[in-house]
């Protein structure tokens, strides 16, 4: 990401009631490194925190290697060297972030982190963020158990290898169990540079494989699985067939919102607003206040109908006017905070 | 008189060589002019200047009293100016019809405004350009799958396909046969009636007195001689182009022979070779004599194990060879100089010395293989030095250099080898008498160190010149054994067309 | 002098060559043929003409742009940046509704405009700096994946979309141009495509000189044919079927992700490789090209419908082309 | 006897010509001399010797396969499968630690062992049954992704995963094996096996046949020079390479993601074919394949410390990639 003007620099100011840290509006140089990148997921997130940090006065990089876990570990190595005040990683879910992460802390700089390896945790001051996977899943896959009236042949959109989804299939595994009326007749999942055409490839195949009748309900763990699978029955026309889906973005809701979309329901958590909240807990640790060791952000989720029955259409900014608690959160929003961002919004 | 050509002062150069300097050449309208020169005298480079093909030339091109400036292949197609290049292989699309090689200037020049390919046209075309000229070749085979004296064909086809004036022939008989070379003159002679005019370019000097008319003589990149054709000798136009007389052609024949070094006995492989015997001894060079087509380069090839064996054996020094490769004949003591040299014969993107040493480079190892970069070198300066290959250093890609020469590096790389049977394959095709001769004392020279030698041609002449016994071969076979002191030429021709 | 030596003819015919021949001509035919049948055996719905459209939906955004890259295949170029383009195709096509509320004639023409722009710096660094193919267009090919990202700020253009100024993107796609993505157009669109490029290849000049460059570029010149020329109408042509790739992508999915092009260049890549050898045409050609994305679109489909897990699928796929392979450049061997 | 013929020396020095020269010998490393210049005058903590061994260490595995795509290009080869090969052999080191508890020599060697078979069915069915390199490797490339998926169940292997049947991996990854991925082994990795394929390539007559091979095959058969077992060692080599790579990412990472070793590949094949250019060499060779990777992790590391938005980084990647081009290629114009 662009750096923000340091122009503000310039200017003398005390702030009252803000911690000795920013006192003197010294801001801050963060630095948010993302390994997975190339969706909107990423995007929102990036922009949640820049944001974010940028009301608060800071500078903020951003950077994502799209998926490449060596790249990833070499721009947290190169970071460091260039001397930023915090870091906040994401998706650093292999072992060697773990050290990554204590070479940062032994230099003496703030970590947050967001869904990565839950060794971190072990990490003394370190925050380990993450979207509640379970509740995620559980809301989805809830509403189609109850929908479907324990009664469904389903498909399950899935791929193995992300801890997240990991989580999620867990909870998956277990309701399925409990509920022996709903059949997993076909699962599928590829994650690929394009997942979502992909997935529209396989469940066009698939629908032709279960005619009308056979084939109840989509559960989708991922919002590319979602769009595809959502689009792949529209083609064929087969909207008998619902998708419960986990995640959004504004494509999504673009899907979501048109007359013949089958995509019922989806679970999710603000992906700007993760990206916010992690700025805000690292602001707290550079003011050097207390942070949790762990922190899960709450899910939503989002129907079809109420989406539908808005008069103007809807996107990730005015869904929180439709979704009681979307994209809100004053989680770790200090009174300091305020006094900054009002400062810097001029 | 008709039109009339004429290259004033043309002067080019490259990288490290001045090709030509200076030259004057003209010809007129209704005759052959002759071009006839050493390996590496110029006269690809001049004609390429005509054509269009080098464009970085001085000097003047003059046609019917106009200058014309020629800087681009199109241009001289324009003047009427057609060429059929020394290496066919550059001007042919492999993986296209014959019909459309054969069309390609008329479909580029001709088409105009239309956009439409009429394939049965095209062939209809394309067949009756090659009838005209008695070739027989399917218009719709692919040329890759033609032989070198077919596509040679193919190549002339196209040149007279299209209005052409000045007719440039660079060594159009050097993969030709007698019949084919007849029905090339017969050809080129219909040409001169209609008022083209021919440029001519062989190494065989019969064929230049037979049918040209005049003969620009080259030498080292400047014109030597300009004179009418029943004005010079043969010796004489040898003397012009070497700049010194030459005695006797061919060495003498060795007479010490040795034992027999090399037996097959009923060798057939799964295309043409089908039972041929023979024998070798040490000191002895044998002739393989036959048409074009009789199967010569498949024995040589098939001998060299680059064609799987499906019957009989194969004797050296009385080891029976398991040849499945040229890995496994090579390291038995056999080499093999191909035919076609650009294509099997040299690396033509790796410099001389590295084309020098490369079946030998095993010589040249310290310990893990490592090359002596320092011993390769001096050897293959001492290799250039004593074939007489033209080139400025041992660095000079071999691509540079002229055909003569690339045949002598392709010599030179076996040369160095050390092999006990050395089996040359027509190895003097388009190559200048002078290195003819460094050629056939080469050979003779190896026979005189107790080499044993297998020489295939159909240069029947060669053959009685060089060889102490010659094998004939029709249709893949030997058909008969002869002394040759004791046969000529009309004898091995009498077998070769298949008479018992 | 030597003696007039006439030539013999030798008509010797190869039963076993005939039978390599027949192979190689046919091989990938063959290898189609035998999968539906296996695949239909073990389910009937995949030849049912639904699942059969399917197959055809599937494949058209492939082929398509596996036709561009034959065409730079057929002047002996190679065309690496296509699924870039297909990419940048996307994005403009989208924004060019959702941001700027363009109709769609204009929204397609920006597309294209600024493909054949990309296919025209492509050809100039080939044509007149001499660099080499694979290596310019691999050059292009990260470029224009970096301006595809920055136009679109690394985010999915889709309707009402947030505007970095916090404002709505108020535009909508057109659902004229939503046709276009769709059965039968998209096939229709392939087709036409497919047929077009066959008969330029095959029955103009233009196509002719193409190939005679690609088989000889320096016979080509010397026969006046003007080789940067056709390099450079290649290389737009490439440019252009992979925007309408692109277009006929942003169509289909309605929103423009980031890099949702490149997927397609694997696959085309193989596509146009083993349509090469269809039918023994030893050339690049646009039937081919058709046939070598059939087999692939077949491979997909099937294995789905049989239930293969993803990650095994790859296996399958490879395998099969590896023998369609082999099957087809055995005969070489003889 | 024929006479010696002098060669005309042209005495007519051409300045121009020699300045062109002058930029296709060293144009790569004139771009990564003012590369450096520029990020080191906008950050001068880019030529700290600590950010140059993050740039060595951040290329090392790239070279690493790069060095192997080098060598099948010296016979004319191409290998594509090099990244699912190293994705492979990260999988197959890091499931020998924790899944069946073996020590670092045996996890090694099974990794190699498995690379060094795909070398082999590559190098198989490329010389017995001669299908093209580029479309074999293709195949393979499907094929082992494939494998490397389904052997994962294209799941992530890491320390103390979940097993299918619930119960944990036990295994530990050796601390000594850790050490390989760490500075400054991979560096000394790296330089051994550029160092020792310099060598190979240009002082033994093992390398000298390779690169004749990649000439002229055909020739090269003629000459005697055994082609088809140095094609099969070319692809040996190129796989055992790509394990290597593998291995070291394994070692790096500490666990085994999907695919882990696909993104190397286009940046492999840049360096690689950067790499040919480099002092003017004109074929493939290792030296060059180092310094096109050292340019394409300069811009990496530079262009990260200039906060050039990710999404605009490969913009600038590509247009220098062309630059260099440009300048090492204009020569041939002149
Ligand atoms: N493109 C080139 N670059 C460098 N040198 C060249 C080039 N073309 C020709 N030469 C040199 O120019 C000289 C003349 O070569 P040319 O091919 O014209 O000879 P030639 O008379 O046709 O010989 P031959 O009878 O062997 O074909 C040779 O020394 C050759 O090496
Ligand atoms: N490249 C080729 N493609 C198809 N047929 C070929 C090819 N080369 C040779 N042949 C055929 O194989 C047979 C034997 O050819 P070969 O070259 O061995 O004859 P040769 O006696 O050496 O004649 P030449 O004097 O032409 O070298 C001929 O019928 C010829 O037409
Ligand atoms: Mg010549
Ligand atoms: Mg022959």
């Amino acid at each position: 990401g662009q750096s923000s003007t340091e122009s503000k620099k310039e200017e003398k100011v005390s702030f009252e009631n803000v911690p000795e840290r920013f006192a003197d509006g010294d801001g801050a140089k963060i630095k948010v490194i993302r390994k997975i990148g190339g969706d909107d997921h990423t995007a929102q997130y990036l922009a949640g925190a820049k944001e974010e940090g940028e009301a608060l006065g800071f500078q903020v990089d951003t950077y994502t290697a799209n998926g490449d876990t060596a790249k990833f570990h070499d721009a947290i190595a190169q970071a460091l060297e260039e001397d930023y005040d915090g870091y906040i990683i994401s998706h650093g879910d292999d072992a060697a972030t773990v050290n990554d992460v204590q070479k940062l802390v032994d230099a003496g700089k703030s970590v947050v982190t967001f869904d990565s390896i839950s060794d971190l945790s072990k990490i003394e001051g370190v925050t380990l963020t993450s979207q509640d996977d379970e509740a995620l899943a559980t809301l989805a896959f809830d509403k189609l158990i109850k929908e479907q009236k324990g009664e469904a042949a389903i498909a399950y959109l899935w791929v193995d290898g992300f801890p997240p989804m990991v989580r999620r299939n867990a909870v998956y595994q277990e309701k399925l169990k409990e509920n022996p009326g709903v059949k997993e007749v076909e699962r599928f999942g590829v994650a690929s540079a394009d997942t979502s055409v992909q997935t529209q490839n396989a469940v066009a195949a698939m629908l032709n494989k279960y005619p009308k009748g056979k084939l109840d309900a989509i559960f989708a763990t991922w919002d590319a699985f979602a769009i595809g699978a959502a689009r792949a029955i529209k083609e064929a026309g087969r909207d008998e067939v619902k998708i419960y889906g986990i995640d959004v973005s504004n494509a999504d809701l673009q899907e979501i919102q048109s007359a013949d979309s089958s995509w019922s329901y989806t679970a999710a958590v603000d992906p700007k607003l993760i990206g916010a909240v992690n700025m805000r807990i690292l602001a707290k640790k550079l003011a050097g206040e207390e942070t949790p060791q762990t922190y899960d952000l709450e899910a939503s989720l989002i129907s079809q109908k109420q989406i539908q029955a808005s008069k103007e259409a809807v996107n990730m900014a005015n869904l929180s006017d439709i979704v009681d608690g979307w994209g809100v959160s004053t989680e770790f929003e200090e009174d300091w905070m305020k006094v900054l961002k009002d400062h810097y919004k001029k | 008189m008709g039109k009339q050509l004429e290259m004033k002062k043309i002067s080019i150069e490259f990288p490290g060589v001045k090709a030509l300097s200076d030259v004057d050449f003209s010809v007129q309208s209704g005759t052959a002019h002759a071009l006839v020169g050493a390996n590496g005298a110029g006269k690809s480079t001049l004609m390429k200047v005509l054509s269009g093909a080098h464009v970085h030339y001085s000097g003047d091109i003059i046609i019917d009293g106009m200058k014309r400036d020629i800087r681009s292949p199109k241009a001289a197609q324009e003047l009427g100016i057609q060429i059929v290049y020394q290496e066919v292989d550059t001007a042919l699309i492999p993986y296209l019809t014959v019909g459309e090689n054969v069309m390609l200037n008329d479909m580029v020049q001709n088409m105009g405004k239309k956009q439409r390919v009429k394939w049965k046209e095209l062939h209809n075309k394309a067949t009756s350009i090659l009838e005209d000229m008695k070739i027989h070749v399917p218009s719709k085979k692919l040329v890759r799958d033609l032989t070198l004296a077919e596509k040679q064909m193919v190549l002339i086809a196209r040149a007279v396909s299209t209005e052409c004036k000045f007719l440039i022939l660079d060594e159009p008989t050097a993969p030709l046969s007698h019949t084919e070379t007849t029905e090339l003159f017969r050809i080129v002679n219909e040409l001169k009636q209609k008022g083209v005019a021919i440029i001519f370019i062989s190494h065989r000097l019969p064929e230049i007195f037979e049918i040209c008319e005049e003969i620009t003589i080259m030498r080292n990149g400047e014109r030597v001689t300009r004179r009418k054709i029943e004005d010079i000798t043969r010796t004489e136009v040898v003397e012009n182009m070497l700049g010194k007389t030459m005695d006797e052609q061919f060495p003498e024949v060795n007479a010490s022979i040795g034992d027999v070094i090399l037996e097959v006995n009923g060798l057939s492989d799964a295309e043409k070779v089908k039972n041929v015997s023979l024998n070798i001894k040490a000191g002895e060079i044998i002739g393989l004599a036959g048409l074009v087509g009789a199967g010569k380069t498949e024995l040589c090839k098939t001998l060299f194990g680059h064609t799987s064996i499906t019957a009989g054996e194969v004797i050296l020094k009385g080891r029976k060879l398991s040849l499945k490769s040229p890995h496994e004949a090579v390291k038995s003591g056999l080499a093999l100089v191909p035919e076609e040299r650009r294509k099997e014969g040299v690396l033509v993107q790796e410099s001389v010395s590295a084309n020098l040493t490369a079946a030998s480079l095993g010589k040249f190892c310290k310990t893990f293989s490592v090359v002596d970069r320092k011993a390769e070198k001096e050897k293959a300066k001492e290799m250039i030095a004593s074939l007489g290959i033209k080139t400025p250093s041992g660095e000079v890609k071999v691509e540079n250099l002229s055909g003569g020469s690339q045949q002598k590096v392709a010599i030179g790389k076996w040369l160095m080898a050390d092999a006990d049977v050395y089996i040359f394959d027509e190895p003097t095709k388009g190559v200048d008498v002078g290195a003819k001769k460094d050629i056939f004392e080469l050979i003779a020279k190896l026979a005189r160190n107790g080499k044993a030698i297998i020489y295939a041609s159909s240069e029947l002449s060669e053959i009685i010149g060089i060889t102490n016994r010659t094998y004939v071969l029709y249709d893949g076979s030997t058909v008969i054994e002869l002394e040759t002191s004791k046969t000529n030429e009309e004898e091995l021709l009498f077998y070769s067309t298949g008479g018992k | 002098m030597s003696i007039p030596i006439p030539v013999t003819q030798t008509a010797k015919a190869k039963k076993k060559l005939e039978l390599f021949d027949f192979f190689y001509k046919y091989g990938t035919i063959l290898t189609i043929i035998i999968l539906i049948g296996i695949f239909a055996v073990s389910n009937p719905s995949f030849i049912q003409t639904s699942n059969l459209i399917n197959i055809l939906r599937s494949i058209s955004i492939v082929t398509i742009i596996a036709i561009g890259i034959t065409i730079s295949l057929t002047v002996d170029g190679f065309d690496l940046s296509v699924g870039s383009v297909a990419s940048l195709a996307n994005a403009i096509v989208i924004s060019m509704f959702v941001w700027f509320s363009q109709d769609t004639f204009i929204a397609i023409l920006a597309a294209v405009g600024a493909s054949l722009f990309v296919g025209a710096l492509n050809s100039f660094m080939i044509v007149k700096l001499r660099i080499p193919d694979m290596l310019m267009t691999l050059a292009t090919m990260f470029i224009i994946q970096g301006i595809a990202l920055t136009y679109t700020k690394g985010a999915t253009v889709s309707q009402n979309m947030v505007m970095p100024d916090g404002t709505f993107a108020t535009g909508l796609i057109s659902p004229f141009f939503a046709k276009i993505g769709q059965v039968p157009w998209v096939i229709l669109i392939m087709a036409v495509i497919v047929i077009a490029t066959h008969i330029f290849l095959t029955y103009t000049k233009h196509g002719r000189y193409m190939y005679i460059i690609g088989g000889n570029k320096e016979a080509a010149r010397l026969s006046g044919i003007s080789v940067n020329k056709y390099k450079i109408l290649a290389y737009l042509i490439s440019a252009l079927f992979a925007a309408i790739g692109g277009i006929v992508l942003a169509s289909r999915v309605m929103t423009s992700e980031i890099n949702s092009g490149s997927p397609y260049l694997m696959d085309a890549v193989a596509a146009a490789f083993i349509g090469s050898s269809v039918l023994g045409a030893g050339k690049p050609n646009a039937f081919g090209t058709f046939i070598g994305a059939v087999l692939i679109g077949i491979l997909q489909n099937g294995l789905i419908m049989m239930s293969v897990p993803y990650y095994a699928m790859d296996i399958v796929k490879g395998t099969v082309l590896a023998l369609a392979l082999a099957v087809t450049y055995y005969k070489q061997k003889h």
